[in-house]
């Protein structure tokens, strides 16, 4: 059951239009109600090989040997992929924005840090004799203590996890190795506080568990290409890392997909279509990689669980002063997108709701558990579900209706949010309002009549007077990239790139100087339409680094085309 | 390893495919003769994406041995259509907004075809029970439940 | 002994779009000779309805029907560059860059008409059925197929266009947190009413109310897939799903459906959807991304709802029928809250 | 790896076929699975003995053909004190497939038809062995070495109220199990003679709940008694942790849902 609230906000929408706005037949109906839509999986190859890993039984062990000789000999098997097979068997996923550095091999080769994580492919003739010859690898290990808990993980003495970050801790900015919300002066406002509500939220990992499972099949194309069929989720991101992981110029990868049967973020990391290229350039034939249900479930990155502690200082009457976060991000073995979810989390505090005492440390832990990856809702679904259970908690300390305390805290059009950017274009008190009417819940006069639209900005829009800084976490020697690096380079408008064709230039490896301009606080950033004509960019400097060979960055080449 | 050949009626019509011992029927239909309809979820019998009729049954095809279909006639998705006209399920799975990625739509459909073949004027708890061996990750079962009832009521009028 | 009713409510807003932006998109328009228009891109449509919703929103730029537009996406010989479909990106970022490049097609095909008819090119509109007339005039008019045919035959016109949309990369301050996360949010609120079996734990949901807001809904359909998947997805987060029953140890962790458990066909509950639609100034013809906010105000309402009705606080999800069991035990039984009774002040 | 499989017309010849490094399918709901994820056997052995199908009445019994599936038995008119087991077992396209024989011998979770047919007393007939049907509750404890089944022999409650079945699972309308307890309880002058109370997923196997049974033999189904059976449901129990639920939690509820059935046995 489904109305539009037509009225609410009307006259700031002309509802006159042709084709929007209505109940068009989905384009892919017809596709799916005759099993006739296009997944990866759905296109026949002659000779097609099937790909099949080989994983670790422990949390974390280093390798000393792995002895694929009798696998080799199995019926069937055409060929052994270990991590030697792998042109540059280190990467990160977002070294494509220029963030973070390469930790996680393809193919494990010196150690494993998570239960299940490949160390070995089997390719061969049927998917059933790579089985069989998954279990005649043999693989030295040499068993190493694990750690599952990210407070422990952080504790001087715990096991190393990612050999790249040795305090099993993410580092930002180069600086901290946290990321940082200081907004206002938080302790000093808890301290003239009537109530203080104190929480701990911890999340659990879950898996996107898409009914079509993760893979890609791969296959020799003229002119020495390989066309990629692939569940991905992001055509050209998957289509950079092979490129990187490959070292091949990534107008040799054609790349077809855009069909996925369900993805809900676990169909990014990029992991199959590689490993599927690296055997059709192998062998010379098809290759198809893809996990089983099992696989999905404990080898492919879930969701993975965040540790909340929120201290809130309220006032009698329910405006809430002051608001204190603590975030412990559980990133598994490797990095993957966990840095960026930290940094977009803390964009989101402290909720929809105007707080003028802010304060947060956020970290990117690694454990010995399998990486974990983005989710529908990524970074924020987990902060949310601490806020708003803790804001049931606040109402019940300042015995106030839960949907009342929400509407009085709400953020209005033209406050000033924990992160520094004024409130526009906000509904939260409205959508409060409508819930409440329909459940037959009684407000308070107040809040009947507060709205969105009123009673925002002035002093509620001001930045506060004094925000306590600190050097809490500094952490020297490690370089993480340029992505979103404060480079202090002010006063250039916040601007469109327009000019079509546009190549997003590599960041040079040294001097870290940004590929874009940074928007500047507050500028207007974007018009109602984005069509404002600008200047075209700076042409980059050449990517002389050793980061990255390659790898192309954001471009599209033609070439052959495959239906 | 030697291969057998199983004939079978798929859609109605006769087909013939070289089955490996021990393959599974999902196997078969996909690669061996390229009914792609039937979509591999889970190998485990837990999903109903690979659900397909047997002699008018619904099984599961990842769970079924290739060989053990010879001679039986096998219906698959694909097969729901015919003359060009869909069948009154595909329609209602469209104008009903029944499906998002369209993964799990062919098995829906072959277990709701089962339920109103059987049993024409299915109450939603009868049509609750037809679908509950096919998990669909994107809808939220509404709207599919919706569609079979439209469809049951459609062909009543038929 | 028995069962007992709770209310629970949660209200959240979400981000739209990748944060700190920098992540552009590329549309590409061309028509064939008839006035037929196709989109090309490299978005996914993982079942959101990526390619439904840009091809509206070509048609409603271009000013022809939906029917003469069809969307080609993801083949990287062909379509554009785009960053990809998570983040709640695609309906903003995507559709802003079919704008700009059925804009452009557009301008280019008033021109051919604008040569047929001898009339400036900015004394014509269209009438979203095909036929482009002088604005006043519709007498005075030529048919979209028309024009284009007389651009590619006679004029030597492309009927095609260009766009890209990305919002320059904000930078993040080390020190303040301080940044620009994102141009535009959709907020929501939800209260959700379950029952709870006070001698087995076991919590059956079943009532929702919401109100979500979405900037424009582009498609109403599509909006409300997204609505009514999303909130079965976080009733599943709240009370069933978990790769890792005790975590943080990994034991006991499942490996099938009939371990990794979602709620049935037989656990969905009756949910009112309202959608309110304030329009993001930036966003294609307002619309935001009603993708993966949907679920978020679930896991929150349940949690409150469970203490609600049996007065047990679980901060760990999932809710297991274990953990309110030990919560009533610990509390000597269950303690019904009842604050959101219909009618509580 | 599989490397051959072979299908014989009578049961007798398949039990014959069998060896070490064979596995025998019959519905493959549990099998197949196996062979998709990879096994060290080599053979399959199949039967298509028509008799493996066959439901028949036999003295105050039924005999089920270790090939009828769960649907057979849903549907079958002799058979209706079972059909809301049956139903309760996976979903439509499981129930088409799944196999009384293959029940016998599936592995925690699964089984509820075995516990239904422990608590019935139902007696097992093995491949090529003429002689007397053995107890199912010895096929049960040496699963392993019992070889094939041929059919099944199960008496026929002679009340409908005298046999209930309570299946508690976590998803609807299907879900696996987090218990299930099964319950035969005959009435003579309403006291109880011969009670006969069977707990699924609560052990390794289905396991006989004999402190309930000697709780309940002699009684009338009333409150006090079935207060008392509750607080010994788990005596000699000894339920596992797995991915939906802990052993604590089994415990808890085990004597709940114990309550419940017997409850709803004594209203019918």
């Amino acid at each position: 059951m489904i109305e539009f609230r037509k009225e609410f906000f009307a006259d700031e929408r002309d509802d006159n239009l042709n084709e929007i706005g209505k109940p068009t037949r989905r384009q892919d109906i017809l596709g799916h109600v005759t099993g006739r839509s296009p997944f990866f999986d759905d296109h026949l190859f002659d000779g097609l090989l099937h790909i099949r890993c080989v994983r670790s039984p422990h949390h974390h062990a280093r390798i000393r040997r792995i002895d694929t000789a009798e696998a080799q000999a199995m019926p069937g098997v055409v060929r052994v992929l270990t991590g030697r097979d792998v042109p540059r068997n280190l990467n990160t996923l977002l070294s494509l924005l220029d963030f973070g550095i390469d930790d996680e091999p393809l193919l494990a080769d010196s150690k494993v840090a998570y239960k299940g994580e490949p160390v070995a492919a089997i390719i061969a003739e049927t998917e059933a004799q790579a089985r069989a010859a998954v279990t005649k690898v043999r693989v030295d290990w040499e068993v190493r203590p694990h750690v599952l808990d990210v407070e422990e993980a952080i504790r001087p003495g715990a096991p190393v996890v990612c050999e790249v970050y040795k305090t099993n801790k993410f580092i930002y900015h180069g600086k901290y190795d946290h990321q940082k919300m200081r907004y206002g002066d938080v302790e000093a406002a808890f301290a003239r506080a009537d109530h203080i509500v104190e929480g701990r939220y911890q999340m659990s990992p879950i898996e996107q568990a898409p009914i079509e499972t993760c893979g890609a099949i791969a296959a020799p194309e003229t002119n020495d290409r390989y066309v990629c069929y692939t569940s991905t989720q992001a055509l050209f991101f998957s289509l950079g890392t092979a490129a990187k992981v490959l070292t091949t110029p990534s107008n040799r990868f054609h790349f077809i997909g855009g069909t996925v049967g369900g993805g809900f973020g676990g169909k990014v990391d990029s992991v199959h279509e590689p490993i599927a290229i690296l055997g059709a350039m192998l062998t010379g034939r098809p290759c198809k990689f893809a996990w089983d249900r099992e696989e999905e479930m404990q080898v492919g990155a879930p969701r993975g669980a965040e540790r909340w502690y929120i201290k809130d200082g309220v006032a009698r009457d329910g405006r809430i002063l002051a608001r204190k976060f603590t975030g412990y991000f559980d990133s598994g073995a490797y990095t993957r997108l966990s840095s960026y979810a930290i940094i977009k989390s803390v964009g989101h505090l402290p909720g929809p709701y105007t707080i003028p005492n802010v304060h947060a440390d956020v970290y990117c832990v690694y454990t010995n558990r399998t990486p974990a990856t983005a989710m529908r809702g990524f970074g924020i679904t987990g902060v949310d579900f601490a806020i708003e259970a803790h804001m049931d908690k606040v109402a019940e300390a300042v015995a106030m209706n839960p949907i009342d305390l929400r509407i009085l805290n709400a953020y209005r059009d033209g406050d000033m949010k924990a992160h520094r950017r004024e409130a526009k274009n906000c509904a939260l008190i409205e959508c409060c309002q409508v819930v409440a009417d329909k459940a037959g819940i009684a407000l308070q006069a107040a809040s009947r009549a507060a709205s969105s639209l009123r009673d925002g900005g002035g002093e509620r829009g001001r930045l506060p007077a004094h925000t306590a800084l600190d050097q809490h976490g500094v952490v020297t020697g490690i370089d993480t990239g340029g992505y979103a690096r404060k480079t202090g380079a002010q006063g250039r408008p916040a601007r469109h790139i327009e000019m079509p064709g546009y190549t997003m230039p590599t960041a040079a490896s040294a001097g870290r100087a940004p590929a874009q301009s940074p928007a500047r606080p507050g500028a207007a950033s974007t018009a109602a339409s984005p069509s404002t004509a600008t200047e075209p960019p700076r042409p980059a400097p050449a990517d002389g680094g050793n980061r990255r060979q390659g790898a192309m960055r954001f471009s599209a080449i033609s070439g052959l085309r495959r239906r | 390893m030697a291969k057998t050949p199983v004939v079978f009626v798929l859609n109605g019509s006769e087909r013939a495919a070289f089955a490996a011992p021990g393959q599974n029927l999902l196997e078969l239909l996909r690669r061996g003769v390229g009914d792609l309809s039937p979509k591999y979820g889970c190998g485990q019998g837990t999903c109903g994406a690979c659900t397909v009729a047997i002699d008018g049954e619904t099984h599961l095809a990842c769970l079924t041995l290739a060989e053990s279909v010879a001679g039986r006639r096998v219906d698959t998705a694909a097969g729901l259509a015919s003359g060009g006209q869909l069948h009154p399920l595909q329609d209602a799975f469209m104008q009903t907004f029944a499906a998002q990625c369209g993964y799990c739509t062919p098995g829906m459909l072959i277990s709701a075809k089962a339920l109103l073949d059987r049993n024409p004027t299915p109450t939603r708890e009868d049509v609750v029970e037809a679908i509950s061996g096919n998990i669909c990750r994107c809808t939220g079962y509404e709207p599919i439940i919706e569609a079979i009832l439209v469809a049951a009521r459609g062909r009543e009028r038929a | 002994m028995g069962l007992h009713r709770g209310r629970g409510f949660a209200a959240i807003n979400y981000p739209i779009g990748m944060n700190l932006g920098g992540d552009p998109s590329q549309a590409l328009v061309h028509s064939n000779p008839d006035g037929k228009f196709t989109v090309a891109l490299s978005s996914i449509d993982l079942g959101q309805g990526m390619k439904s919703v840009t091809r509206q929103i070509a048609a409603e730029t271009l000013g022809v029907p939906v029917a003469d537009v069809y969307v080609d996406t993801a083949d990287s010989d062909t379509g554009p560059h785009c960053m990809g479909s998570f983040a709640s990106r695609g309906t903003h970022r995507v559709g802003n860059a079919v704008i700009q490049a059925a804009q452009e097609a557009r301008a280019v095909m008033l021109e051919a008409a604008a040569e047929e008819l001898e009339v400036d090119a900015a004394d014509l509109v269209t009438d979203g059925r095909g036929n482009i007339h002088v604005n006043g005039a519709p007498s005075r008019s030529i048919t979209t197929m028309a024009a284009c045919q007389a651009a590619q035959f006679k004029q030597g016109r492309t009927v095609s266009g260009r766009g890209i949309f990305l919002i320059p990369l904000s930078e993040v301050d080390p020190e303040t947190g301080e940044m620009t996360p994102v141009s535009c949010f959709a907020h929501a609120a939800l209260l959700v009413e379950v029952e709870v079996d006070d001698e087995t734990g076991e919590v059956a949901v079943r009532d929702m109310q919401s109100a979500y807001e979405l900037g424009r809904a582009l498609n109403p359909k599509l909006v409300e897939q997204q609505l009514v998947g999303g909130a079965w997805m976080g009733m599943s987060h709240a009370l069933w799903e978990t790769t890792e029953p005790y975590y943080p140890d990994r034991s006991h962790g499942p490996v099938d459906f009939n371990h990794y458990l979602m709620p049935g066909p037989g656990d969905v509950a009756p949910h009112h959807i309202s959608v309110l639609e304030r329009p993001a100034p930036d966003g294609p013809f307002g619309g935001k991304g009603p993708g993966e906010m949907c679920a978020n105000p679930v896991l929150p309402a349940v949690a409150n709802a469970v203490y609600d009705a049996v007065g047990v606080r679980i901060d760990e999800l999932p809710i297991t029928p274990e953990k309110i069991l030990r919560g009533i035990r610990a509390n000597g039984g269950a303690k019904p809250r009842r604050r959101l009774a219909a009618g509580a002040a | 790896m599989i490397q051959s499989v072979e299908t014989h017309p009578t049961l007798a010849e398949a039990q014959r076929a069998m060896g070490s490094d064979a596995i025998f399918m019959a519905g493959g709901t549990l099998v197949m699975r196996d062979v998709n994820a990879g096994v060290p056997a080599r053979r399959i052995v199949r039967s298509t003995d028509p008799v493996l199908a066959h439901i028949r009445l036999s003295g105050d019994g039924v005999a089920i053909g270790a090939g009828v599936t769960m649907a057979m038995v849903a549907a079958h008119r002799d058979l209706t004190f079972l059909a809301p087991v049956a139903r309760a077992i996976g979903g439509p396209q499981i129930r088409n497939m799944a196999t009384v024989g293959g029940n016998l011998f599936a592995p925690h979770p699964y089984g509820d038809l075995a516990v239904a047919l422990l608590a019935l007393g139902a007696r097992v007939a093995l491949a090529g062995q003429s002689g007397a049907a053995r107890p199912l509750a010895d096929v049960v404890r040496d699963r392993g070495r019992v070889g094939l089944v041929a059919s099944v022999q199960v008496p026929r409650p002679q009340a409908p109220a005298d046999f209930g079945f309570l299946k508690a699972s976590r998803i609807k309308p299907k879900g696996v199990s987090v218990l299930s307890v099964a319950a035969h309880l005959p009435r003579q002058g309403g006291r109880i003679r011969g009670a006969r109370v069977v707990f699924g997923a609560m052990g390794p196997t289905p396991l006989q709940a004999i402190a309930v049974e000697r709780v309940l033999d002699g009684q009338n189904l009333d409150a006090a008694t079935i207060a008392r059976a509750a607080q010994v449901a788990v005596d000699g129990l000894d339920p596992p942790t797995d991915a939906l639920a802990t052993a604590w939690y089994r415990r808890e509820v085990a004597g709940v849902h114990l309550k419940r059935l017997l409850e709803r046995m004594a209203r019918s």
